[in-house]
Parts: C-alpha cells; structure tokens; sequence
C-alpha cells in the first residue's frame, strides 16, 4: 500500500508519479524500495485519472446504498 | 302549508307529525335508499345503528308532506327522494352518519344481473359438496372444480368476474352454492339535513387513508423545519444536535481538519481511496501487495 | 393543508380534536372557516392513528419528499 | 411541537409568522403561551425559506437505523 | 444552527451550556444574540443526552438511504 | 471538535476564519487555546467550500459498519 | 489530504508517525511543509487504533447494503 499511498501524495502535491518521484518519497518514509515494482506503479497509473478515483471513494460507500435497495 | 295537511287522514297526519318530531329531536335528518335490502338485512342493519341512529320506512308522500310543513332548508331533502327513501335521524355529524353507514355494510347472495362491486375470487381448497352434477355446473361457469378424495374441490384460486362485470345468472348460482357473498348491503346515505345544510354523498365520503398520510407528511413537515431551522423542540433536538455533529465532523473530514474525535473517519477515507486508485492500477496491471488485495 | 396542521396543534398540545376547538385554532389564524371541512375533519381523524401517523414521519422523514408529490 | 405546527398553520393560510399571531393560535388552542418560546420561532423563522425547509427532508433520525435494519 | 454549534462547542470542552456561556461564545463570534433564542435552546437542552444524541450522529446517515429509494 | 465548531460558528456568522476569530470563540467559550491547532484549523480550511463539504455525507460509510454489523 | 496520506504510508511501512518523519515524507513529495497541521495529525492519531479504522472503513461500504434493502 505504500506505493499507493506515495503516489496518492504526489498527486495531490500536484507533482508528476515519476519512479524518481515515488523513490524519493518511499526513500524518506525509510522504506527500501523495489526499483520494480515503482516501475510497474508508474506503469500502471499512466493513463488512470486519480481525481475521478479518488472522488468515486469519497461517494462510493453512500452511493452504494441506494443501489442496494 | 298546514292547510295542505288538513286534507289528510287522521293516521296520515300523525305519521307525518311523528317525522316532524323526530326532526326537530335530532341534529341530522337524512334520507337512505332501501332498495334491494331485504327484511332481514334491515333488521341486522337496526340493530347495529342502535343507539345512534333511527331508521323509519315510511310513504314518500308523506315525508313530503312533513319536509313540506317543516320548510326552510330541510324542504331541500325532498329533490333528493328517491322510490325507497326511508328517513335516517341520529345526532352524530353527517360525516360520521356516513362512515357508520358504510360500516355497517353487509355481505349478501348476488342476483343475476348484478354488478360485481370488487372481483369475485373462488378460493382453492375443499368444498362440502360429493361428486355429482355439481362439478359439470361449476365447471361450466369457468371455476376450476374437480374431484379428489372423494370430494368436490377447487383445484385454484381463481377470479371469476371482475370488478364491474355483470354477474350472469349461472353464475349467480353457482356462486350461492359456493357460499360466496360478493354484494355489499346496506343504507346509502342519499342526503343529510344538518344545521341548516344539505350534505350529498360526495360531501361526506371521506378518504381516511388521504388524511392519515396527510397527517404523516404534515408532521414531517413539521418535523424538517424544525430541525432544519435549528428550532429545538423535545421531539427535535437530538436530531438537531445529530445534524450539527455530522456537519462539522463532515467538514473535518473533507478538510482534513486533523481532530481526535474524526481521526479515523480521516483515516478510513484515506484508505478508501488508496483502494480505490489501487484497483485501478490493478486493472491495469500492477500487482497488488497483500494488504490491499 | 391547514386543517391538518391545526388538528395536529391540538394532537401536541394535548387537547382535543373537536370542531370547536379546530374552527378556534383556524379563526385565530385568520383563516375563515370551512364549516363542513372541519366536520369532515374531525369525522376522519376519528379513525386515524394520530400517534401511529406521526411516529411512522419520525422514523422516515425522509419520506416526506415522495409523499408529497 | 405546537410552535411548529402555529407556523405551519400561519404559513399555509399566507398570514406573517409574527409574535401577535403565533400567540394568537397558540393560545385558541387553550395552550398557555411562553412568551420566549414564541419570540425564539420568530426569530429563527425570520429569513428561513420555509416551503424550502419544509420539504428538505432532515437527515433521519437515529431511530431510523435499527428500524430499516 | 449558530446556538446550536455554540451549545455543541461548550460541550466538547466540557463546559456548561449556560445562558451566560452560549451568549459569550455567539457574541465572540460576532453574532447579535438574541436572549430567547438562547433561552429555548437551554431549555430545550436540559435533560437531554447531548454525548447520546451525538454517538447516535455517526449512526444516522445510513438511514438516510430511503431517500434514494 | 471544539475547534471545528468555532469555524462552523464563525462560517454561519458570516465572518472570515481567521486565527484571531478563532481564539476569541475559543476563549469565549472558556476554553485554553492551543495556538498550533487553530494555524492547522485555518490553514486546514484555507480555500475550502465550507458549504459544500457541510453537505458532503463524507462521514457516513464509517459511521455505517457497526450499525449494519 | 496529503498529511494523512503520509501517515498511513509510514503506518504501512511500519514507521512510527512522528513529525520528524511525516515532514520528511511530505518534503520528498515536494510539498511545503505547515508545521501546525504536522503537528496536529501527530497528536490527532496519537492513541488512535490505524488499524481498526481502516478495517472499519474497508468493511462499511458493503455493510451499509443490508441496511439501505
């Protein structure tokens, strides 16, 4: 999750989820970083739109319900 | 107007100064059509208006006579007689004299060429009767008979007529031996005389359920100005302090305003979010880690 | 809506809901009165379950929007 | 609740929700009036979009839970 | 909702929600106070559960979902 | 949350979120003010729509699971 | 956001969430730094249970269907 979480950061630092920028962050967090999976990430999150994402998880849960019913 | 009353009889003019008393005895006077109820059912229909209302059967003519004499507004009534108007006093309102005579409404037999009032539905189930022609009979009107155990049966329930169709006469009969009563009886309130007004069956029909959710929605409404206005009454202000509360922990959470009280509601969404964007770069091929998957 | 919501006055005031009482309420209000209306009020409330009516709004007030349309 | 139902009532017969006429309802009702209960409606009335407030369902009450559960 | 956000602060410092109190924090706030809306909120807040109605708070949201449906 | 409630309080009053209003409600209210949390508070809100995030059911999902448990 | 999501990653990287490593965290991202807000998270999630929150939150979204049926 922390990958996740460092480039949830970024994103809403407004900075770009480069490898360098994802290392740098999970460096300062003292965690050991594998240069892989940063890549992978990276990879991965060209292309999502992290705002829209994000704010179907802020509504999400609540929006659920009346699907439910 | 008297003179009129001179050129009855003796027993005429009695009954017609009887229905004048009763008038001027009771708040309401009202007309019912007795058409089509038979002796036994206004006998039943007596007995459950005892001690309210008073019916009395008696000469068209004279109640015209009596309404004549009486004058005013209650001479109004007689536009409302009809071939078998009888007179209805009590002194409960108009409006309750309706309902109650809805009330004591009663099932009975259709005859043929009767109006189904609601659909008619044959039950499944047993029936008393032993195989015989009675099978063919139902049968025939389209009631799903048939015999089983030595016993005539219904095999479904079934809608044999419709609300608003005619009832035919096998029908009618095959209905009787089945004990099935789809017509309601009882006194139809035709007018009613009541301080100085004539009120018509239109006037007096009420929807109780229309006023029960006009209660509800009255007493919602009550209820969300009061809370939404911030007027704290006993039944409200949990409900305003509730509000209150979410307000400002949804302002903390959207903020970020870092507070004890919200610092796992904070957390929670943080979370949810990190999941969220963790599928979608799943989908997009990055391999979750354990805790997130 | 006006009969309803003095019937309701009186329901919470503990009074009764007469015509007497109902056609006061209303005059106070300024409103000129429908005798018939308040008869027919009082005839149906007779049959209904004031307390059951507004315990059933305060379990879902939120209901209020579809009842009224 | 009383308070409420008075400026309901005067709302719906289009009359001013203002002391003189909340008392007046309150009190053809045979309710002795707290003159500071009064004043408290008018002000938190004074402003409010009433037809608005009425129909905006307020967030259900806690009792809602365990009942729709 | 201003007295009721002022009665609410009191009570998460732990303070009485007193006539005196609620008048301060609103005046603080720079808002012109008026005395008997202060006198029906304390009123109205005696005997009341104020630690209940607020852990009911986080509750009731989730009946809220009727209204969707 | 009292530092929440101040902003509320300041908000619905109209008047700006500033670490001054905040001490003077804080204080008002009797409270000893911690001079770091009201900077975290106004910063916090800095550029918010306090409205809007009102509004926002945000809290609700969290609040859902032991209810619906 | 960005403070809590510097807290959770050095939660999950099984840091401690002092201020110290929050701020290093935040300044890797890039981010200019508000001391206060470093400060308040740190105290905010002092004695706070990360875990169970977040289990929380996970489970909520599908608890809150049963209850909205």
């Amino acid at each position: 999750m922390e990958y996740i979480y460092a480039a949830l950061l970024l994103n809403s630092a407004g900075k770009e989820i480069s490898e360098e920028n994802v290392t740098a962050v999970l460096s300062a967090a003292g965690i050991e970083v594998n240069d892989s999976r940063v890549k992978a990430l990276v990879a991965a999150l060209d292309g999502v739109n992290i705002e829209e994402a994000i704010s179907k998880a802020a509504v999400a849960p609540v929006a659920a319900a009346p699907v439910a019913a | 107007m008297a003179v009129y009353t001179m050129h009855l009889p003796q027993w005429k003019r009695n009954e017609v100064a009887e229905i004048k008393r009763c008038s001027e005895e009771h708040e309401v006077v009202g007309l019912v059509d007795m058409y089509g109820i038979p002796a036994s059912q206004v006998q039943q229909i007596r007995q459950n208006l005892r001690g309210v209302a008073t019916v009395k059967m008696t000469r068209n003519t004279l109640i015209e006579h009596a309404m004549t004499e009486m004058g005013d507004k209650v001479e109004d009534l007689k536009g409302h007689l009809s071939g078998q108007s009888a007179l209805i006093f009590t002194n409960e309102n108009p409006f309750k004299l309706y309902k109650l005579l809805e009330q004591t409404k009663t099932k009975m037999a259709a005859k043929p060429g009767e109006t189904a009032p609601e659909d008619i539905i044959v039950p499944k189930g047993p029936t008393s009767f032993k195989p015989g022609p009675i099978v063919g009979e139902l049968q025939q009107v389209g009631i799903p008979a048939a015999i089983e155990g030595g016993k005539v049966k219904i095999r479904e329930t079934k809608t044999v007529v419709k609300k608003g169709e005619v009832i035919n006469k096998k029908m009618a009969e095959a209905l009787v031996k089945l004990s099935i009563k789809p017509m309601d009886v009882g006194l139809i309130l035709q007018a009613a005389y009541y301080k100085e007004s004539i009120f018509t069956p239109d006037l007096l029909a009420i929807d109780e359920e229309q006023y029960y959710n006009n209660v509800v929605l009255a007493a919602q409404q009550a209820f969300n100005l009061s809370v939404n206005a911030a007027i704290p009454t006993p039944v409200t202000i949990s409900t305003i302090i509730s509000k209150a509360v979410r307000e400002a922990r949804s302002l903390g959470v959207e903020a970020s305003i870092y507070e004890k009280d919200i610092a796992d509601l904070i957390i929670g969404r943080a979370f949810r979010e990190m999941l969220t964007v963790a599928l979608a770069a799943s989908e997009s091929g990055y391999e979750l880690d354990e805790a997130t998957r």
